[in-house]
């Protein structure tokens, strides 16, 4: 049975090993988003608590919201929810290629989520005074979106792994070396590039308020992380250029599968909390 | 064989210690004392016992059944010694859907019994029926770590705002009592088994219970809510007075406090009374040694109201001294006696603490020495209080470390005595 | 068969040695220190939950014993309150997180999987990183006994605001309530980790045959507090984690000054507070569902009922908490709601009952000590079955709730119900664990003593809560009435104290002294008595099929037909390489670790530390997904003995 | 749930390997994407409130279910998945209503001085109208 891995055809939908015949990653991963459920539960209840009823001195959310940012960041998180479904779609099929793009692609759009959701929040504390100790609503706002925030940053860590991951060589196993190496450098520079970005991006927003802002002062404000962004992007090129055979293909799927699982949960917790934090107040 | 023999000798004790424990129980030593619930003095009080006697009952003849069907079986089919293990084993029955139906049905219906009265009770003593509600008193009492203040929104007095009192809660008998319930700090809960069950004070909340006593008399209450360290020892009083009394108690307690006149001399003296309202006993070596006596000699209401009575031999000089020393320690600053020179908050309100029948939250009764003790050293009288700390020590921010503001001597807590007692 | 053959799924075996470097190189010891800490087995697993929560349990006793002389007599001076509270706190938060439930645990990892026929649990490392975070949560809760600001003292469900900065410990730099909300933390992860592997455990590595319906009883109650963990613990921990802003990070979740509703707190503790009382009492059930037939020679009475009430019991549970708070005022619809819904948990409750008894009907008997505990299981469970039914009744509550009749409820339920059955179930598997039997005689003494003993603590206490007697008081007044109830109580408690002395003593000396027995000493009926004692690391050394519910009792009856099938089997399995066995991890215990170094930098607030944890943590676990699952592969002889490879590493 | 033990091998599921689901993939994301600039357009609309809440609710509901049944495949799993998720999904769903209603009723009302001069937030409000 353990033979048929080299012809490709796997059922990914029947795992022979298991009762059920669902993988045991899978069982898992769904069981734990019903536990997950019940963490967002009590979170959001906490929020609608104390929405019905906000203490003496409340700040209107209306006037610390800006719904257009918002629904941005919204769309975003449901085209790397499309993507990230399409990565998974992908491997199963073995279409390593179409599998790195797409993982790229939600990493990418979880990263501008997470942008978005920092710069919100430096916006609210600085311009909007809205503080997690400012007031109740500050508190459970940014509890609740800070809690869903680090879902997302988990999600993104764990896709960047898994991308890494996909450039296993075929002729190394777990423990060998220069993989090992190679992966924790590709891990770094990722780090890099990722820190380097959404800090020029966040403060690219800044500045987008400031009178004097032009195109030309930002760059010149910020060369030194542009050119570290941009080497760490080459880097990055550099390390995810094909290398010879690699020992990730369909049969990985199910580790894909259940990232996938998880991304998407924080996808529809997004779409519970859009509405229920934020456009409620606008009615 | 040996094991057995001390096997059954433990037994034998083990039963006739449980014996002689349940021995009380039959003159109703268990069930009766100062804060008994079954010993009920108003309506509220009652419906919760009814409803528990419903559940009681009920759930008695279900564990009899039960209980018994359980033991037969039992005796029924054991293996008895001797009998081999060989023979053949019994029938591989896997159960009968008839029988588990029709118990599923017994137990529903045993259900409804409890759950009838149960409903009608929690509509019931929710709050003060819509019949009475234009008769009732209403009075607001407020948690502190670790005693109650009670105010009377309905009493107002001319320059000093609503009536205060504080640890004892004076009520009209025969009248239902509405109790909002605040809290300034902690969660407390408010109890007098004897007159209803329990609410909890939670803070930012607006809670409230409603009880009523049906005749005159003075009853223990207790915060029924883990509230830190001196929770054991928040205890209260209710009074109930009859109309006429109540009445007049009002009238006097809008009076300024009292002033001894410089030549006053005390009434005639009456024998100290025998009542026990806290036990803890004072010994120097030992403090807070256990002592005590099991039951009252003397009725506590009759015992309460000859505390409202002047005490014999006041010494005016003295008491003038505790007046002065009252400002001096800085007491006044948390404490408050109306007409007088305090007008601390933070504190119980002191304007007729000599007339309360215990101090400190109900955890000592108020006699001289222990009032003289819990002035000397509060410390070693109630364990974290609000008077210690923060009052005679104070935390120094930086250090971190408490600093004793003040003390009371000796000399200077006989006269604080004189003059809190003198208030009456 | 499925469960001989090799998933697509799982990743590829482990490589020879020679190739790895040293962080990678995996530990082998069979015995000694090392075996012990990398241990993936699900048995050692087991064993060690097991003998750390008795552990637990004789230190949670032992504050119990201290109480219980406090209490003994009115004014007493032997406790201050400030030592009085901590005692309770960790009695209770050490008796339910670090004794019943780990104790709980134990029989889950060692049992479940033997019961259903498989080699181990779905994610073997996980569950040791479960065990290893179980430890630290233990550790951070305790270590307040041994630093300046004292062990916890805010209650087991730690009502705010006395949590809070301004009430928990205002006299010292104080870090008990923030140990308290971290070890808490800690707990849940290591709870909801193992629980999910659990779950995925039943559902998935199931013996060919071993249908849903024809799992044991036990195993079943396994699965359903598995979920019932896995769903209430969010509840607590987010409340936690506010607490944690709260004390922290200036948020104002329950912070009264800034409008926050200290209500809140409660309604989401016991959200997670009452289905933890189910996770409490469903294992015990199980177990007894397994002893009850076994020593009345029939099955289970009713089982698809049992288990649905089981089913129905967990479902339920979710919808009575606020039985908890009906002294808050939450206003009569509310209170009348959650009044009736608590009295509907009777009904399934009421079935288990009934069901066991219909098990005893027309059985043969045979009274050994695991049966008296579990008699006495049903005995007890169903008083404090009962009182719970007089506390539903709202009214009567109000003059129970926080009294000691409550105590008296919840120690009728906790020790009559989860411990007898645990300790029930110790004495039954401990012929299978260590190959020994613990004498008739002492067993029955033990119990004795302890059922005695247990009655003359716990009875009294419901004349002493409805006297008026509140719980949680570090001392009582001498003229209340309640002197004799509280006296006879302590005795009963020292009583109680001598019969555990004796059950654990005897327990000791049973392990190295004991009568040996051969396999299945009880005439049991499921599978996990059908291999040898103590068992092998592979367990089976045949993957058993199943024909029936009791499926060892089936064996037993069909012999050769059982026979033939595992002649096949055998041969399917050596056709795919051996038994495959996973290999032992340094991991778990390291990211374990880790998360112990970054707990106790946050409860002292020391941030930057918390992020040193943090990074180490994601190191650990870098290098755990590094090393993947591995394994190897186990070839028999014809006994059953595995035939010892030559590198430790047998490859195919 | 027995069913799925004993037969194991039987494939449920009518659904083809080689077929990409590409352009399901694609068109449901493109179907989330016009739902949600719904969602945001409507709340502008002088619409009566109980309506806007309405479809609000029915909106996220339908995203939620597609997401969940398409993305994660939920529609070609084995129904045990379903269920798993769902156990989590209603006990939460039914948690935060009951807190809601629990916090909603009028004894509810947060008294004290936190609460002075407070007034109830515009959500609550119309909700609470219902
Ligand atoms: C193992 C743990 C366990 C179990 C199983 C239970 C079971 C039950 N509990 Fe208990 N409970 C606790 C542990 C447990 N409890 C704890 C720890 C606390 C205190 C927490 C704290 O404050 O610190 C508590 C507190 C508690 C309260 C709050 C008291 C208060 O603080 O005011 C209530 C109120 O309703 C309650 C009710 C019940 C009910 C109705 C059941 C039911 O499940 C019982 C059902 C069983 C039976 C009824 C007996 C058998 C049935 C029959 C023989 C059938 C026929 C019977 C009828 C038809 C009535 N419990
Ligand atoms: C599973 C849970 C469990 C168990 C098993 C127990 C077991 C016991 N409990 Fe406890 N208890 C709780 C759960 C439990 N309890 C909870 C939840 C509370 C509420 C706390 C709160 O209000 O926050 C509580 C509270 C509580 C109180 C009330 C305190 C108060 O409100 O002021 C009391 C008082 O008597 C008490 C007594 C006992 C006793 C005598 C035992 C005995 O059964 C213990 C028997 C065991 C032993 C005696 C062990 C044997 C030990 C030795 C032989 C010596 C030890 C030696 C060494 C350590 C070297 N418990
Ligand atoms: C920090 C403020 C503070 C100061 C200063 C203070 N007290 Fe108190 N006092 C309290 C508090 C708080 C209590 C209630 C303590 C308790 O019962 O837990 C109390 C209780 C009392 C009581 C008992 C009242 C009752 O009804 O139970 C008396 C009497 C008393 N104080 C007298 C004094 C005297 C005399 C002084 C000055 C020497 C003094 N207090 C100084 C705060 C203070
Ligand atoms: Cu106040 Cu307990
Ligand atoms: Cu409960």
């Amino acid at each position: 049975m353990s033979s048929h891995s080299a012809s490709g055809a796997i059922d990914h939908h029947r795992d022979a090993t298991t009762s059920t015949g669902i993988p045991n990653k899978k069982v898992f991963m769904w069981t734990f988003l019903a536990s997950d459920c019940m963490f967002f539960g009590a979170l959001i209840s906490m929020h609608v608590v104390y929405r019905i009823h906000p203490p003496a001195g409340s700040p209107d959310p209306r006037s610390i919201f800006s719904i257009e940012l918002t629904s941005f960041s919204t769309f975003i998180l449901l085209m790397s929810s499309l993507l990230m479904a399409l990565a998974v779609n992908a491997i199963q099929k073995g279409n390593l290629r179409s599998t790195r793009n797409n993982l790229l692609g939600t990493i990418f759009f979880g990263l501008i989520f997470l942008a978005c959701q920092v710069y919100e929040f430096q916006h609210f504390v600085h311009d909007r005074g809205l503080t997690l100790s400012s007031s109740l609503f500050g508190s459970t706002f940014y509890t609740l979106t800070g809690t869903h925030g680090c879902h997302v940053a988990i999600g993104v860590l764990w896709l960047i792994l898994m991308y890494i991951r996909t450039f296993k060589p075929s002729d190394a196993d777990q423990s060998s070396k220069p993989w090992f190496i190679m992966s924790i450098v590709h891990l770094l520079v990722f780090a890099v590039a990722v820190i380097l970005g959404v800090y020029v991006v966040v403060d690219f927003g800044h500045q987008l308020h400031v009178p004097t802002f032009t195109i030309g002062s930002f760059l010149a404000g910020h060369l030194l992380p542009l050119i570290g962004l941009a080497a760490s992007i080459a880097g990055l090129m550099f390390l995810g250029r094909s290398r010879g055979p690699v020992d990730f293909d369909e049969r990985n799927a199910i580790d894909v599968e259940s990232m996938g699982l998880y991304w998407h949960f924080v996808d529809i917790v997004w779409i519970i909390i859009f509405p229920v934090v934020y456009l409620l107040e606008y009615i | 064989m040996t094991l057995s023999f001390t096997l059954r000798s433990a037994l034998r004790r083990a039963s006739s210690l449980m014996f002689v424990g349940l021995l009380p129980l039959l003159n109703g030593g268990w069930i009766y004392g100062p804060q008994s619930t079954f010993e009920t003095h108003g309506p509220v009080a009652k419906t919760q016992l009814d409803v528990f006697y419903v559940t009681l009952w009920v759930t008695m003849i279900i564990f009899v059944l039960v209980a018994s069907v359980l033991a037969y079986a039992t005796l029924r089919f054991r293996v008895r010694t001797g009998e081999s293990a060989n023979q053949p084993p019994p029938e591989q029955s896997h159960g009968n859907p008839l029988i588990e139906l029709g118990l599923i049905v017994l137990s529903i219906a045993a259900l409804v019994v409890i759950a009838v009265p149960t409903l009608r009770a929690i509509w019931y003593t929710y709050d003060v029926p819509e019949a009475e509600r234009a008769n009732a008193y209403e009075v607001t009492a407020t948690g502190h770590q670790w005693w109650f203040k009670f105010e009377y929104p309905k009493e107002q007095i001319e320059g000093s705002g609503t009536l205060v009192t504080g640890n004892e809660l004076v009520i009209p008998a025969g009248r239902p009592v509405r109790v909002n319930l605040r809290t300034v700090d902690v969660i407390h809960s408010f109890w007098v088994p004897k007159l209803a069950g329990k609410v909890d004070m939670m803070p930012n909340r607006g809670n409230h219970l409603w009880l009523k006593a049906d005749e005159p008399g003075y009853f223990w209450g207790q915060c029924a809510e883990f509230c830190g360290e001196s929770h054991a020892v928040m205890r209260f009083r209710v009074i109930a007075l009859s109309e006429s009394d109540f009445a007049a108690w009002v009238a006097q307690q809008k009076n300024p406090a009292r002033t001894v006149p410089g030549t006053q001399i005390g009434a005639t003296p009456t024998a100290s009374p025998r009542v026990e309202f806290a036990s803890y006993t004072y010994e120097r070596q030992r403090p807070n040694a256990p002592g005590w006596s099991e039951g009252f000699s003397r009725s506590p209401f009759a015992a309460w109201q000859q505390k409202q009575q002047a005490d014999a031999g006041e010494s005016p000089e003295l008491i003038a001294h505790g007046r002065k020393l009252f400002i001096e320690k800085k007491c006044a600053g948390c404490h408050s006696v109306r007409g007088h020179e305090g007008a601390g908050i933070s504190g119980p309100d002191l304007t007729r603490v000599g007339a309360r029948t215990t101090i400190a939250g109900g955890l000592l009764e108020n006699t001289e020495q222990n009032l003289h003790r819990w002035l000397t050293e509060p410390n070693n009288v109630k364990p974290g209080n609000k008077m210690w700390f923060g009052g005679y020590v104070v935390r120094n921010n930086e250090t971190g470390v408490w600093e004793q503001q003040f003390s009371i001597n000796d000399d200077e807590a006989r006269a604080l005595v004189a003059y809190l007692h003198s208030l009456k | 068969m499925q469960a001989i053959t090799k998933s697509d799924f799982i990743g590829k075996d482990a490589p020879v040695a020679e190739k790895r470097p040293l962080i990678f190189t995996r530990p082998t010891a069979k015995t000694g220190l090392v075996s012990w800490l990398t241990t993936v087995d699900h048995k050692r697993i087991g064993l060690l939950y097991g003998v750390s929560s008795l552990i637990f349990f004789l230190v949670g006793g032992f504050e119990a014993l201290l109480i219980r002389v406090q209490l003994a007599v009115p004014n007493n001076t032997f406790l201050s309150a400030q030592a009085y509270n901590e005692l309770f706190t960790m009695h209770a938060t050490t008796m339910i997180f670090l004794a019943v439930m780990p104790l709980s645990a134990a029989f889950f990892n060692y049992i479940m999987p033997l019961q259903i026929g498989a080699r181990d649990v779905a994610f073997p490392r996980l569950n040791g990183f479960a065990f290893w975070v179980f430890v630290v949560g233990a550790i951070i809760l305790n270590v307040g006994w041994f630093v300046k600001s004292g062990a916890p003292d805010v209650g087991w469900f730690g009502y705010a605001p006395l949590t809070s900065t301004a009430y928990s410990n205002q006299f010292a730099t104080d870090m008990s309530t923030d140990l308290w909300v971290m070890g808490l933390q800690v707990l849940g992860v290591s709870s909801i980790v193992g629980s999910l592997n659990f779950i995925v455990t039943i559902i998935n590595l199931r013996a060919p045959g071993m249908t849903m319906m024809r799992l044991p009883v036990f195993t079943w109650m396994t699965l359903i507090t598995a979920f019932l963990i896995v769903l209430s613990f969010p509840a607590i921990t987010i409340a936690l984690v506010a607490l944690m802003m709260d004390r922290s990070f200036g948020t104002s979740f329950f912070e009264v000054s800034n409008g926050g509703l200290p209500i809140l707190w409660q309604h989401l503790f016991w959200i997670f507070g009452h289905p933890e009382v189910y996770i409490l009492i469903l294992p015990a059930m199980g177990i007894i569902s397994e002893i009850l037939p076994t020593f009345s020679r029939k099955p289970l009475f009713g089982y698809p009922i049992i288990v649905f009430s089981g089913a129905v019991i967990g479902l339920l549970g979710f919808g009575v908490w606020s039985h908890h708070m009906f002294t808050t005022g939450m206003g009569t619809m509310a209170t009348a709601a959650f009044s009736v819904a608590t009295m509907a948990i009777a009904v399934p409750t009421g079935v288990k009952i009934f069901n066991w008894i219909g098990t005893l009907w027309n059985g043969q008997l045979q009274m050994r000590t695991p049966m008296m505990f579990a008699l006495g299981f049903v005995w007890m469970f169903m008083m404090g079955g009962l009182s719970g039914i007089m506390h539903s009744a709202a009214p009567a509550d109000a003059q129970q709730q926080d009294s000691y009749f409550v105590v008296a409820h919840f120690h009728y339920v906790l020790i009559g119900g989860s411990i007898f059955g645990l300790l029930a179930g110790i004495h039954y598997w401990f012929p299978l664990i260590f190959g020994r039997k613990v004498s008739e005689a002492w067993g029955k003494a033990s119990f004795w003593v302890i059922f005695v003993g247990f009655n003359v603590t716990f009875f009294p206490m419901h004349f002493l809560g409805l006297n008026g007697m509140p719980r949680r008081t570090f001392t009582y007044d001498g003229n209340m009435g309640w002197n004799s109830a509280n006296f006879i109580a302590s005795v009963g408690a020292m009583i109680l104290g001598i019969g555990m002395a004796v059950y654990f003593v005897v327990m000791l000396y049973t392990y190295f002294k004991g009568e040996k027995v051969g396999r299945d000493p009880w005439g049991a009926r499921t599978l996990e008595w059908s291999i040898p004692n103590p068992p092998p690391e592979h367990n089976f050394s045949v993957i058993p099929t199943v024909h029936a519910r009791d499926a060892f009792w089936y064996e037993k009856h069909h012999r050769e037909e059982i026979d033939r099938e595992k002649a096949q089997h055998a041969a399917d399995e050596e056709a795919h390489g051996g038994i495959h066995m996973p290999s032992q991890s340094w991991f778990p215990i390291l990211a374990a670790t880790s998360i112990l170094i970054g707990g106790l930098f946050i409860t002292n607030h020391h941030f930057l530390g918390a992020i040193g944890g943090g990074v180490l943590l994601f190191i650990t676990v870098y290098l755990w997904a590094w090393e993947g699952p591995g394994g190897y592969h186990l070839h028999l002889d014809k006994h059953g003995n595995p035939i010892e490879p030559k590198d430790g590493h047998a490859g195919h | 749930m027995s069913a799925i033990a004993a037969s194991p091998a039987q494939d449920s599921h009518g659904h083809d390997h080689g077929q990409s689901k590409f352009h399901i993939f694609v068109q449901i994301a493109m179907l989330l994407a016009v739902i949600t600039g719904i969602e945001i357009v409507v709340i502008y609309l002088p619409l009566p409130h109980l309506l806007v809440l309405g479809v609000l609710a029915v909106f996220s509901l339908v995203k939620f279910m597609l997401v969940i049944f398409i993305f994660m495949h939920l529609k070609w799993d084995k129904l045990l998945c379903t269920i798993l998720f769902f156990i989590g999904l209603v006990l939460a769903t039914g948690t935060v209503t009951a807190l809601y209603f629990l916090f909603a009723v009028g004894d509810s009302k947060p008294v004290g001085p936190a609460y002075e001069g407070a007034t109830l937030a515009p959500v609550a409000a119309h909700v609470l109208s219902v």
